[in-house]
């Protein structure tokens, strides 16, 4: 049964097996015990053409409501902002493509550039001096930060806000499993950190407190403050954050943050389901040497041209094994590609615009919005791109109502946090045109009355 | 090296102040400027200085740069371990489906069934690949896998109120595979291999002590080598109530011959950018889901993709779950990838894969063994390790190899692992791979043998043809440079 | 206002006038005379954003009834064949997809060696000596064939098969017009060549007899029986011929056709609602003098290693002029990759399973329409993929009303041929399954109720 | 050249009897075979002699082969009356919907509304931009629009009875030209232009003859001069009942800031391929929309898209076309590109493409001016062509300076084009690139100027950094390999 995928012929194979002194390719594979021999075919859907196969994934890509098809006010963590046309041309390149992690610098100095390019765009963005090559997600990102506040300060509890995303939250709970890293937690019962109760709760055994800004409800948190908190206990201060706002909002670095990490997906990567997205880490310069994943650094090769390499790679499990500052080995660079030509396109204007008129886009939808009866504010908090909304019926029951015409209103909020059981998480990105909006206004007050 | 000139540019080194590479629209929205809405103590004083350049800057860049390296697609790529194959181009267009790559993670249930479906049956086909009972689609990666796979393990000794802190994995094991079980908690127990790799059950018998959590393996493991006696491992492992792991990134050598489950593995994980041809991106994303037998299912990642009549959900309720490992659901646009795959080739197409790699790393083998020293007798399965130890003599190392190997239009086998080969050379040549492409790189391997004895310059001068020469890892790390600034 | 399509920044334009020595890009226009300068700005839409322009485009392209929405049983020239996934990938390559026309070879053998491979191809399928690089379409290609035989033979009638696509028959008539080539008509009363009347009206005056097999009737024709009534008068015989086919069909010019054009269509370019398409030109080796357009060849370069080259360019425009064997400069060179990656995907065994598969569902779908009551072949040859139906309602009715069940049924004959008034001419490719087929039978048999 | 082995294979040396690339689907219809549904005398007895590879075959091979170009997206293509502009990738996407790309030509037009309001807003856009009055969308390329505007020159006069059968062109025009205007039945009278370039007006006056039926020329001049006579031309044309044709080719250089139609020009085709962003292809596709006054607006080429009300149509009632060019509506992939880029650009963004084209050419010019003689003296407009006559004076041809420039990084000029221009170099560098590019490229050819004087040797070596070093053009056209066989 010839495949498409599959190089050798029968006649290869047999002059092949001949080299190799074997009668077939069961010759090949007599080290395995004959019990444990699989001795049925596996039993899988058979084998598609391409036309048929092509049939059968529109047909499931059609059973999704899509934000092409349908009008998207969904973030929570992932965003419908736009991908410039090039970035899919380029990643495509095979070169880039099929490429390996760089572990042959000299035949990867493609890959090696671009990383170095991001890993300079990250720090500029969130104001630190370094940024790896990526983690897998935002949440894993926030997580890796927590393993290393408690490998740098060699303490045992991580303060998060509550405004910290709770997906994230429940990454990070069980990757401090294994360490036995206690988490508590900072209430927010203004959608926003409560300051007092954080000084109280950030101790001397604290390892870092965690505050995201804007954080799940789409509110900006007082980073400074938090910066304080932390370090007048000797902790470190994470802050969780979405590069793609840092051309209008506040560097983190410049708050005090020790690490920033965050998800990138809004920097060009497709939402797909929710991945593959890009994590992104950076941190201080004195705790470079304690930072998970890939680094690039520059170099000269024997006649003293720039060149790129992998560096600092004493810190991961290919070198460190057991004691590596994180597991992590295949990451997202590919992601981080998009991202970094996302960045290149956009540039220094483009990408306060994106954030401008995220932000112009979100108050004139919560104006509108607010206007109808029943309908407010959650919070009454400054926000960015993000906001929260009380209904006056279920959030779940409007969502389904608006979803037959083809808007995705938002994130209903009750199955994270029972107290907000009345309210809608709403984002609205560049993307959103006024009639968009308006529509969605529309139909929310007609499903309200 | 002459040769055409090198182009050497980073992006900050093309922008010209003013310059866009942008598009978007006017505010179409009531427009108050951004610091009447936001409290200016939220906002940034100056713009991010990123590069301000065009878009036909941006094509130009990023297309050169790409020509500066090897991909599968353009050279062969035989690195042991990470199965370097052919990356269809279909499975690229099916993952850019809107209906695919434009959905939102929290749309609900009732809006995703066709992705819902697709990562249900992806599950089910990869348990009867596996032989495991039931799967979760959500480790971002193998070593995320791992993570998850040990997690599992721990909770389940947990719940069955057993105290046990240590994790056994050979001296020939990935690196990822002791760091994940120590981030897991464990203690990491390195057990020797005998000199031809294979685990030493005896020693094994002597060390699966009652504190002993699991035993953690790669099959066929990192020299390419099929364990003989694996049941007889796994079968001593659960006399001791221990569990066992299988690294599953060398899936592909034995899909539809052998299953990870009717070889008494407990949990086994899966590298979709090696087995089911995802592209690994210059470093990733890929996707590692974990495969289990049923008495671990309660511990799988939360949620799992359920079916109940026609209908697809996410099922959170999993009170004894490890939880979540990504914010979402796993790498989807990979899981779309990996289902297209599997749906192409089928369960004969899948056992034909094996059938080639093996055949392939063997011929390469048979054909290198007068001129290398082979880590280990064969047959091998799908890749073979090879040791310079040889050529070290005469002053040519396994680097040295690789980078001569450049020059030739190969990349490169992986240098130096397994760690328990002295100058390893491993080598996976994989079933896309045809018997021409294979001849070339042996006679390029050949020559550089012959090299070794009569030219050795020329090796130690490599690359010449590569866009820069042999590159100082060591002032890369001594004074780390690991942001561009204007000063370069 | 900047355009992310040009690069020169303000500030750059001062400093290259200074350069220049001009104060202003005006002072570089000096020479168009004032009077006839546009005193207005262009009366064009203002421009749109990316985001815009999208949702624009997306908006006119889902009001066609497209072949993924519809299910598309029409030919006429142009067909629904299915295009492997690394076609346009492939194709896609900057390099390939910016580059000019291989002026200066070392620097274009990758396009070089394509063109090389595809007269190969071509030559082989068409049964040829050689084939050039590409024309425009088929059309134009046979029009092209036409000038020839008219340069070769000094003659000034060229004979036309009725069977001919009569879409071609009007090219060619465009192209004869200067030349003041005489066209003739043989008729087809029976859906194929007359051949007595061919042989009446094929004279010492024929430049060249054209048949086209399968015909615009789907019938096939007796190219041999055309080609000895040609040579018997010293004409040449042009074939028109499909090449998607001729993995089946027997090539023309082991029929003894001197000239071989046609639609190269099929070979993997999208249908694009007509254009680009891929006129494919190939011809007997006596021939290669009078060829029109580019045509590759093998060389060797100062080392002796084999290279490629654009050559015999003595027949072209840019050397001959006025004294050209055509006036072609730009052609389908990214077409003419396309299908060179078709014909490589596809090879030996694919192209006949593409024929035997059209073949094979275009026979069923005949048995299953003509099974309809009132339903009937128009005509009793043997055909390919293609036939023309005769129907008890006007066939454009019976279109208007199976397009609401997105089901397109065909090509109307009408308009080509008031003698068809009642026919409806059908395509069926490997795309098509036996589900669409038997659903078109039951919409037409309900529509005709 | 020293350099990475060079990849030198043809697809059918990499063919092995049994690979397959495709995959189809199994006959799901009553399978009889093809010799049972057709006659044999109709089918071929053996398979043809394609190749047999697989996919990845396929793709490593076409990769490889494209990375043996230089392209636009790679290298500056400074090739003049080309305009090698950025090709913008949106273009692509939006070609690419399926919309457009998988419509069929036959579709009803209430099936295919979309498409004709694009046709017909693009061509009442590119009548706006040329000061026409109707515009035929059908032609395929620049040389096609010009048979279709010639010979609709030819219908007008023989409308009006009158007897004309000449057509004068410069002899410094571009070769389809003359060509084209043969092809439509003329005989071609070449008019010798000024020493610099211009048109000599006596000369002209002269010639219009009675028997003069049409004066072709291209505007900007292919010296990249602007006729500063130009209207005076058109009158005296005008004046004896000659049409004036005017060669769209350099359009590019005059958006916004000049009319063909306000010039007095009777027909102007477009290359959409140059001026409006569609790519080149290796040679093509592209699209030669032609555009004509009031008078000939019933000899456009059948069919003509219309509009009723709402509604869009092909209208075939033309009684006086000169009939079809193409089997159907024109290369319409390529129409929805220029769409894209016109309503990218808008009425401004077209101004300041012209613009900038101007300005980067006297750049180049201006700094060039000292080590290459000037054909004519500045300002040019969008191009500008240079000789290397001094250069050749020391044996250094425009051939040697291109085949130079390919090994300093850069595509070649235009060369020996037009005509009559002793070794001429013809840059036309675009709107799209930047300052440094430009500044590299003089950099360079100020470099080859100075290795004239001082080391000619390195520039007739050149090329050595290609895949092939210069080609044997005799040998191709004395014994000509036009198609491979298995000997080779
Ligand atoms: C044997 C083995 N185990 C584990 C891994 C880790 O997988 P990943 O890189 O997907 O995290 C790899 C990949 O390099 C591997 O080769
Ligand atoms: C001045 C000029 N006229 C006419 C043409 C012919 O256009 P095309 O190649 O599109 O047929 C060209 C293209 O090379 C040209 O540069």
């Amino acid at each position: 049964m010839a495949s498409r995928y599959i190089a050798n012929t029968p006649a290869e194979q047999r002059e092949m097996l001949k080299t190799v002194g074997a009668a077939s390719i069961e010759d090949l594979l007599v080290k395995i015990p004959a019990k444990a021999r699989l001795s049925r075919p596996l039993a899988l859907p058979p084998a598609l053409a391409e036309s048929d196969l092509v049939r059968h994934m529109r047909a499931l890509a059609a059973r999704n409501a899509d934000a092409d098809r349908f009008v998207c006010f969904m973030g929570a963590g992932s965003y419908d902002h736009f991908v410039p046309s090039p970035i899919d041309h380029l990643i495509s390149r095979g070169e880039f493509f099929t490429a390996y992690t760089p572990y042959q610098p000299e035949a990867s100095q493609g890959t090696l550039r671009t990383i170095y390019e991001y890993q300079t765009m990250i720090a500029e963005l969130t104001g630190m001096d370094v940024a790896n090559a990526s983690i897998y997600d935002g949440a894993s990102s926030l997580a890796e930060a927590a393993l290393m506040a408690h490998a740098v300060t060699e303490r045992d509890e991580v303060v998060l806000a509550r405004g910290v995303n709770p997906l994230y939250r429940r990454v990070v709970t069980t990757y401090c499993d294994g360490p036995g890293i206690r988490l508590r937690d900072v209430p927010a019962p203004e959608g926003v950190l409560d300051l007092d109760a954080a000084r109280r709760l950030v101790t001397g055994k604290t390892a870092a407190l965690v505050v995201q800004s804007p954080n799940f409800y789409g509110a900006l948190e007082d980073v400074a403050a938090a910066a304080e908190i932390a370090h007048a206990a000797g902790a470190l201060l994470v802050v969780v954050s979405d590069p793609v706002n840092l051309g209008v909002l506040e560097a983190p670095g410049r708050l005090g943050a020790d690490i920033v990490v965050g998800e990138g997906q809004g920097l060009g990567v497709p939402m797909s389901f929710g991945g593959p997205n890009l994590g992104v880490f950076a941190a201080r310069a004195e705790l470079v040497r304690r930072i998970p994943g890939r680094l690039v650094g520059a170099t000269v090769d024997r006649d003293g041209a720039r060149g790129f390499v992998l560096t600092l790679q004493t810190r991961e499990q290919h070198i460190r094994r057991a004691k590596a500052t994180s597991n992590i080995c295949t990451n997202v660079a590919l992601c981080a590609l998009m991202a970094t030509i996302y960045l290149s396109t956009l540039g220094k204007q483009g990408l306060r615009r994106v954030g401008e008129l995220s932000a112009a886009k979100a108050h004139y939808a919560a104006e509108r919005l607010t206007a109808i009866p029943g309908v407010s504010l959650r919070f009454a908090q400054p926000f960015f791109k993000e906001f929260v909304l009380r209904l006056p019926k279920p959030p779940t029951s409007v969502v389904a109502r608006l979803a037959r015409r083809r808007i995705l209103p938002g994130v209903p909020l009750k199955t994270y946090d029972r107290a907000l059981a009345d309210s809608l998480l709403v984002a609205v990105t560049e993307q959103r045109t006024r009639e968009e909006i308006d529509a969605y206004a529309g139909a929310l007050a007609e499903v309200l009355k | 090296m002459s040769g055409a000139p090198v182009y050497d540019k980073l992006v900050f080194e093309l922008s010209s102040p003013g310059r866009v590479g942008f598009s978007l629209p006017e505010a179409d929205v009531p427009g108050a400027a951004v610091d009447e809405l936001i409290p200016k103590k939220f906002l940034r004083g100056d713009a991010p200085r990123l590069p301000e350049v065009s878009e036909f800057d941006v094509v130009r860049h990023y297309s050169r740069l790409s020509r500066m390296n090897y991909g599968v697609d353009t050279h062969f790529y035989p690195l042991g371990s990470c199965t370097m194959k052919y990356n269809p181009k279909l499975n690229e267009d099916m993952a850019r489906l809107a209906g695919f790559a434009r959905l939102h993670p929290l749309v609900r249930d009732e809006d995703a069934q066709g992705a819902l479906e697709l990562m249900y049956d992806l599950g089910q086909m990869l348990a009867e690949i596996a032989g495991m009972d039931a799967v979760s689609l959500q480790p971002a990666a193998g070593a995320q896998g791992e993570l998850a796979g040990v997690l599992m393990i721990r909770a389940y000794h947990r719940a069955r109120g057993e105290k046990r802190t240590k994790v056994l994995i050979p001296d020939s094991a990935h690196g990822t595979n002791p760091a994940s079980t120590a981030l897991a908690g464990y203690e990491v127990v390195e057990v020797k291999s005998l000199p031809n790799g294979e685990v030493d059950l005896e020693a094994l018998a002597r060390a699966v002590a009652p504190d002993v959590a699991a035993f953690m393996i790669t099959v066929p493991n990192t020299l390419g080598m099929f364990e003989p006696r694996i049941m007889e491992i796994t079968e001593i492992c659960h006399a001791r109530g221990v569990q066992v792991y299988m690294d599953g990134a060398n899936l592909n050598a034995i899909l539809g011959i052998t299953r990870p489950g009717d070889l008494g593995f407990d949990v086994c994980h899966f590298n979709l950018h090696k087995t089911f041809t995802t592209p690994h991106g210059g470093g990733g994303p890929g996707a590692g889901p974990v495969g289990v037998r049923s008495h671990l299912e309660p511990f799988l990642p939360a949620p799992v993709v359920v079916k109940d009549g026609d209908a697809y959900a996410l099922d959170w309720k999993r009170p004894k779950s490890i939880g979540k490992l990504q914010a979402f659901w796993g790498n989807v646009g990979m899981l779309v990838r990996a289902y297209t795959y599997i749906r192409t080739m089928g369960g004969d197409g899948l056992r034909s894969v094996s059938d080639n790699a093996v055949l392939n790393a063997n011929y390469v083998m048979k054909r290198l063994e007068a001129d290398y020293d082979v880590s280990v007798p064969g047959p091998c399965m799908h890749e073979c390790v090879l040791s310079a130890r040889r050529q070290k003599r005469r002053g040519v190392t396994a680097t040295d190899i690789a980078k001569r190997l450049l020059d030739l239009g190969f990349y490169a086998p992986s240098t130096y692992f397994p760690l328990i080969v002295e100058e390893a050379l491993m080598i996976e040549p994989t079933e896309t791979e045809s018997k021409e492409t294979l001849d070339a790189f042996c006679d390029a391997m050949i020559q550089i043998a012959r090299e070794t004895e009569q030219d050795p310059a020329v090796i130690h001068e490599a690359p010449v043809t590569t866009p820069v020469r042999r590159l100082d890892q060591t002032r890369a790390a001594r004074e780390p440079n690991l942001t561009w600034s204007p000063k370069g």
